[in-house]
């Protein structure tokens, strides 16, 4: 969905995203200890962490790419993909778990074809695993795109599912 | 039959060169002595067929690379009294680990399709098949004493025979711990 | 601000409250908007509007009212009737009977009278559920700030760390270290440059606890942080937050501005000497950084590996500085005590453990959700009254706390008094309050290895025990569970696990192993029914 | 600075407080097996084989990390400590693909040395086997990762010595490994000196020449010590320490 980034580590040119990422790179003064801050904001603004992207945010706070990258691959929550249209987040946090998160898990991901963690290929649907999301009262959560899912069935992951895949790909603009 | 009948040695190649095996010939004079001691009952360098029942030493050569090893190891253990791994591959996987970062598919159709000399030729039903992976011994059974070595030397090996022979598992001296 | 105005901006605030006939309270934290609190509220809302009530009847979202498991909740003030369940339908109801009619709805209402609220003792949830958390004026109103006002015009910061120690206050994350003495060596400790570090990365599977206070009453965090930089000598502040929990992300942004605004943040706080400001660092899914040295290096923007210690933070913390690091619930803890003394906090839970802890219900029990007990309390009495026990059918197994770092407690132990030591004794942990009941459909090696294989995944890798040990009993775990293991790898289990905990680098590695350890001792025969026997040698007789 | 006297193994021994009980049981020739530990970089405390039990503390410290105090009782070399070690060392055979009969610092290897140390004569845990990219874009070096230990020796090299910091730590628990600037063919990376300091800290063959075969490498570390004493202190010495 999201065009890769125009330029390399030069200035961009007409890309209006870059001057979003440069304001919070300027709010923290291009100090490397903003590293995470940065790059949250990043992938806010481009969707995902491109190499390109990374070497640009490395130069601006002048740190080594090394570290660029080892920081944004040791969190789970940065993404070096793009992501899906959609996002299927199935909590595995223990209540979920006791109340049967697995059987979902194995069921959406055969639905999908893919296991979580990944991206269908025809990026229609990403499958992620959340480490909790706090609403274990609701056990078993599953987050569809933005809205969060209550004691969810089996049947009802897989249709919500299904209903993702069968949709008409968009046009990209 | 004598009285007190002798050990009854037998030696086990699986997944391995076969050096552990040289290694074992370069006992040279002692193989005389050694012949006197034990009965070999089975050996890749004799033609027997079956692996006989009450072993009392066996040295297991290589890694478990295949459907074959992994049934010969379980008989070998159940008729064996003293298991014995020989050398690097059966202790460690070794080199015939050295496949494991491959699957088994990517593997045959490396060696028998894209590198077979005169054409594709993928092996006949005869050949056992492939192990996911290959695997030290003592991960599918259990092992009592362990040989060093790629291969273990001729004196390591008389060190271990010769204690096997006298009824003792072998406690190796450090100097013969050494890998590679 | 002075604390004249406080007052003032606080009685105000009480005073346009009492004007409404009514008060709907519906509670938007994340459990219930995500069963549809938020259509509640905007019926709630388009009812007064269409209605012409405004003047009456006041629509407020509030944090976390407790009974998350039959949310939507919604509290009708000032009788304080509470409903559970609320659907469209349910709201329409309750707007028209009772909101409008003064007749409590009887289908919908909780009872007052259940064990689940009269056993609870609130401290930390005091206002959670009861204000709307993003007006600092509610907050106020319920007697936010006051505390921060207190300490700094009428004590010194020796004499808050005072109160803090004296009222035996130890710290909410887990390992119960006495706060006061914290407070004490951060005060101490030399350096340019202080700073107070709150840890909100509330990691733990089936935790909710931190969530549920941010969303529901985040000034009081802020006020218990500004209290510790006054007490410490601290400037800066940083609270840690996972990046999982966007609401109370929100919340706290909006909480400091309006703190700032009303100058109970940032420079000559309330006139004082006191200058303390507040950032927020949000993390980005990685379990490791509760660990306290990681947590650091995340703030720093690195890579969330723990280093050894000492030296403690408290000695050199961020940028080699001393830091004082305490969890959400501890700073949640320092207003209340400030305010009402440490004599009265000590009189609550026990003597060792004084004070009350906060727990997220859940797993297989009737009331899951957020509650509030005096320390010591016995494990029975928040399984069975106040949890309401495991649902019909089924029978109670374990009740696993501390998560990944935790054990479970088999039923044998329910008289248990809840407090660290004695969780300790039966191999858990008190952990940061996550507790997840398990009935008999539970396998208690399919819950070690669920635990284990978060370890690995959440393991750093630095050090060898962890990255690597962790990984081998989760294989071994794996071997069990399909039927493949013999005593031989039983034994080889129990023996990584011991050495992982006594040689990993940092809390995450050293109570990895618990869950197998502790599932291990209570349910040993789960695992023993698992075992083959391994292959020895058959003599053939001839 | 006052001296400090303490002991360890119940041998008498006086050092500083600034210096580690490492480097104080090594000026008494007591030894002590580490492995991220090198003479000339900062310290990690990663490998845990340095652990040590000290009297009065329940939890086992790092000798490389762990500074002394008057009267201490520090032991090295109690049984359990012993098993510990060989069980770390076992974790990490078991982690990587270390055949040395293929390995050109076969004997030339710390984990090799460590291996004969302990006693290690099987590995009880599941060898992993794991499938690691192996890189040899750069013209004279090798990174077969599936021989990494994860000491971070190289990563600690290059950033503290060399300067370049090319090398970091990518992934997280078992997924680990070093990666050269945006996790890039080696040969491509622009902050690469080609000092090859890394392939020297290197303790086992992860990091090597080109050009080597089997047993044929040796690494020479003394260089460090030597260098950063004549950075820190201005002074060359003509004899540096060789540790392994």
């Amino acid at each position: 969905m999201t065009p890769p980034p125009a330029s390399k580590t030069d200035h961009p040119s007409g890309d209006n995203r870059f001057k979003l990422l440069d304001r919070t790179i300027a709010r923290f003064q291009s100090r490397g200890d903003a590293l995470i801050e940065v790059l949250h904001s990043a992938q806010s603004i481009f969707g995902y962490l491109e190499n390109d992207l990374m070497v640009y945010i490395a130069r601006a706070l002048r740190l080594p790419l090394s570290r660029v990258y080892g920081v944004a691959t040791f969190y789970h929550f940065f993404n070096l993909k793009p992501k899906g249209r959609h996002a299927f987040v199935l909590c595995m946090g223990t209540a979920c778990y006791v109340k049967g998160a697995e059987a979902i898990q194995n069921a959406v991901a055969k639905r999908c074809g893919v296991s979580f963690g990944e991206t269908t290929a025809d990026g229609a649907v990403s499958l992620v695993s959340a480490r909790c999301i706090g609403s274990c009262g609701l056990a078993p959560v599953a987050v569809l795109d933005d809205d969060v899912a209550g004691k969810l069935s089996v049947d009802g992951a897989v249709e919500r599912v299904g209903q993702w895949i069968a949709e008409p790909e968009q046009v990209s603009s | 039959m004598a009285a007190t009948p002798k050990p009854r040695v037998a030696t086990v190649w699986l997944g391995g060169c076969s050096g552990c095996h040289m290694s074992f010939l370069d006992l040279d004079e002692r193989l005389i002595e050694l012949a006197d001691r034990m009965d070999l009952v089975f050996t890749p360098i004799a033609d027997v067929k079956t692996y006989p029942a009450n072993v009392d030493v066996v040295l297991v050569e290589g890694a478990v690379s295949t459907e074959e090893h992994l049934h010969m190891a379980q008989l070998i253990r159940k008729r064996t009294r003293f298991v014995v791994s020989f050398g690097d591959c059966a202790t460690t996987g070794n080199v015939t680990a050295l496949r494991n970062r491959f699957s088994v598919d990517e593997l045959l159709r490396r060696s028998y399709h894209e590198l077979a000399p005169g054409g594709p030729a993928t092996p006949s039903k005869i050949i056992s098949p492939l192990t996911l992976k290959a695997r030290p011994l003592h991960e599918v059974i259990p092992v009592d004493a362990f040989l060093h070595g790629c291969p273990p030397t001729a004196d390591q090996i008389w060190f271990a025979v010769d204690n096997l022979l006298q009824g003792k598992i072998p406690e190796l001296p450090n100097v013969y711990l050494r890998y590679g | 601000m002075t604390i004249e105005e406080l007052e003032e901006r606080a009685a105000s605030e009480q005073q346009r409250q009492a004007e409404f006939k009514k008060r709907v309270l519906t509670c938007t934290a994340a459990g219930c908007v995500s069963c549809g609190a938020g259509k509640v509220v905007g019926h709630f809302r388009a009812q007064v509007k269409e209605r012409n009530l405004a003047k009456e009847v006041e629509v407020v979202e509030t944090g976390c009212m407790g009974l998350c498991g039959s949310g939507p909740l919604v509290r009708v003030a000032p009788d304080e009737t509470m409903y559970k369940n609320v659907d469209l339908e349910a709201a329409h109801q309750i707007f028209d009977e009772h909101v409008v009619g003064g007749k409590p709805v009887a289908a919908y209402a909780v009872d007052p009278k259940m064990p689940f609220f009269t056993r609870q003792v609130k401290v930390v949830l005091e206002n959670c559920g009861r204000i709307d958390a993003e007006k600092i004026e509610a907050s106020m109103a319920a007697g936010g700030y006051e505390a921060l006002a207190r300490a700094l015009t009428e004590m010194k910061p020796e004499e808050v760390i005072e109160e803090v120690r004296k009222a035996g206050l130890r710290g909410r994350g887990g390992a119960g270290y006495p706060t006061g003495l914290k407070w004490s060596i951060v005060r101490k400790a030399q350096g340019d440059q202080k700073y107070v570090v709150c840890n909100a990365d509330e990691g733990d599977p089936g935790a909710f606890m931190d969530r549920s206070v941010l969303e529901g009453d985040p000034h009081r965090v802020l006020e218990g942080m500004a209290i510790a930089g006054y007490a410490t000598g601290a400037s800066q502040g940083y609270i840690y937050i996972r990046a999982e929990y966007p609401l109370a992300i929100e919340r706290l942004k909006t909480a400091i501005k309006q703190a700032e605004r009303a100058g109970l943040l940032g420079n000559r706080i309330m006139d004082s000497a006191l200058s303390f400001r507040i950032d927020l660092r949000i993390g980005a899914g990685a379990f490791v950084c509760g660990e306290e040295t990681a947590l650091m290096r995340s703030i720093q923007g690195r890579r969330g590996r723990p280093r050894p210690r000492p030296p403690y933070p408290s000695e050199k913390g961020l940028w080699g500085m001393p830091t004082l690091i305490n969890n959400v619930e501890t700073y949640a803890n320092i207003a209340p005590i400030i305010r009402n003394g440490s004599a009265w906090f000590a009189a609550m839970g026990t003597p060792k453990s004084p004070g009350t802890k906060v727990f997220a219900l859940a797993g297989k029990i009737c009331n899951t959700g957020l509650i509030e007990v005096p320390m010591g309390v016995p494990l029975r009495e928040i399984i069975e009254e106040i949890g309401g026990g495991t649902p019909e059918g089924t029978t109670f197994k374990a009740a696993q706390t501390g998560g990944p770092s935790g054990g479970c407690i088999p039923a044998e132990h329910l008289d248990l008094p809840v407090d660290y030591e004695s969780l300790q004794l039966v191999g858990s942990i008190m952990g940061s309050g996550g507790m997840i009941v398990m009935d008999s459909t539970s396998n208690m090696v399919d819950v070690a290895k669920f635990f284990m294989d978060f370890s690995v995944d959440e393991s750093c890798g630095k050090c060898v025990p962890c990255r690597s040990g962790t990984k081998q009993i989760a294989l071994l775990l794996e071997k069990i569970r399909s039927g493949q293991a013999t005593p031989d790898d039983l034994a080889l289990l129990e023996e990584l696990c011991v050495m992982v905990k006594e040689t990993s680098l940092c809390g995450l590695g050293q109570s990895a192993p618990n869950p197998v350890l502790s599932t291990l001792r209570f349910f040993r025969k789960e695992y023993v029914d698992l075992l083959i026997p391994k292959l020895v040698y058959e003599p053939h007789e001839a | 600075m006052p001296v400090i006297t303490f002991t360890i193994n119940g041998v008498p021994v006086s050092g500083q407080q600034s210096e580690s009980i490492l480097e104080i049981a090594r000026q008494h020739d007591i030894r002590i097996p580490t492995l991220c530990h090198l003479d000339g970089l900062s310290d990690v405390g990663a490998c845990r084989l340095c652990l040590m039990e000290i009297e009065g503390t329940s939890k086992l410290l790092p000798a490389c990390s762990t500074y002394p105090s008057e009267n201490m009782v520090v032991r090295t070399d109690t049984d359990k400590l012993k098993r510990y070690r060989r069980t770390i060392i076992e974790l990490l055979a078991a982690e990587g693909n270390h055949q040395c009969a293929v390995c050109v610092v076969n004997n030339n290897c710390e984990l090799q040395n460590l291996a004969y140390e302990v006693g290690l004569e099987h590995v009880r845990a599941q060898y992993l086997f794991p499938k690691k990219e192996l890189d040899a874009t750069h013209p004279d070096y090798i990174i077969d990762r599936n021989r990494c230990v994860l000491c971070t020796r190289c990563v600690r090299v290059c950033h503290e010595v060399e300067g370049a910091h090319v090398w970091d730590i990518a992934n997280r628990g078992i997924n680990c490994e070093i990666v050269a600037d945006m996790n890039q063919p080696w040969g491509t990376s622009e902050s690469c000196t080609s000092c090859g300091k890394c392939v020297l800290v290197c303790p086992v063959g992860a990091l090597i020449e080109k050009g080597a075969t089997v047993s044929e490498m040796e690494k020479h570390r003394a260089f460090l010590p030597y260098i950063m004493t004549a950075r820190t202190k201005q002074e060359w010495i003509a004899r540096a320490i060789e540790e392994d």
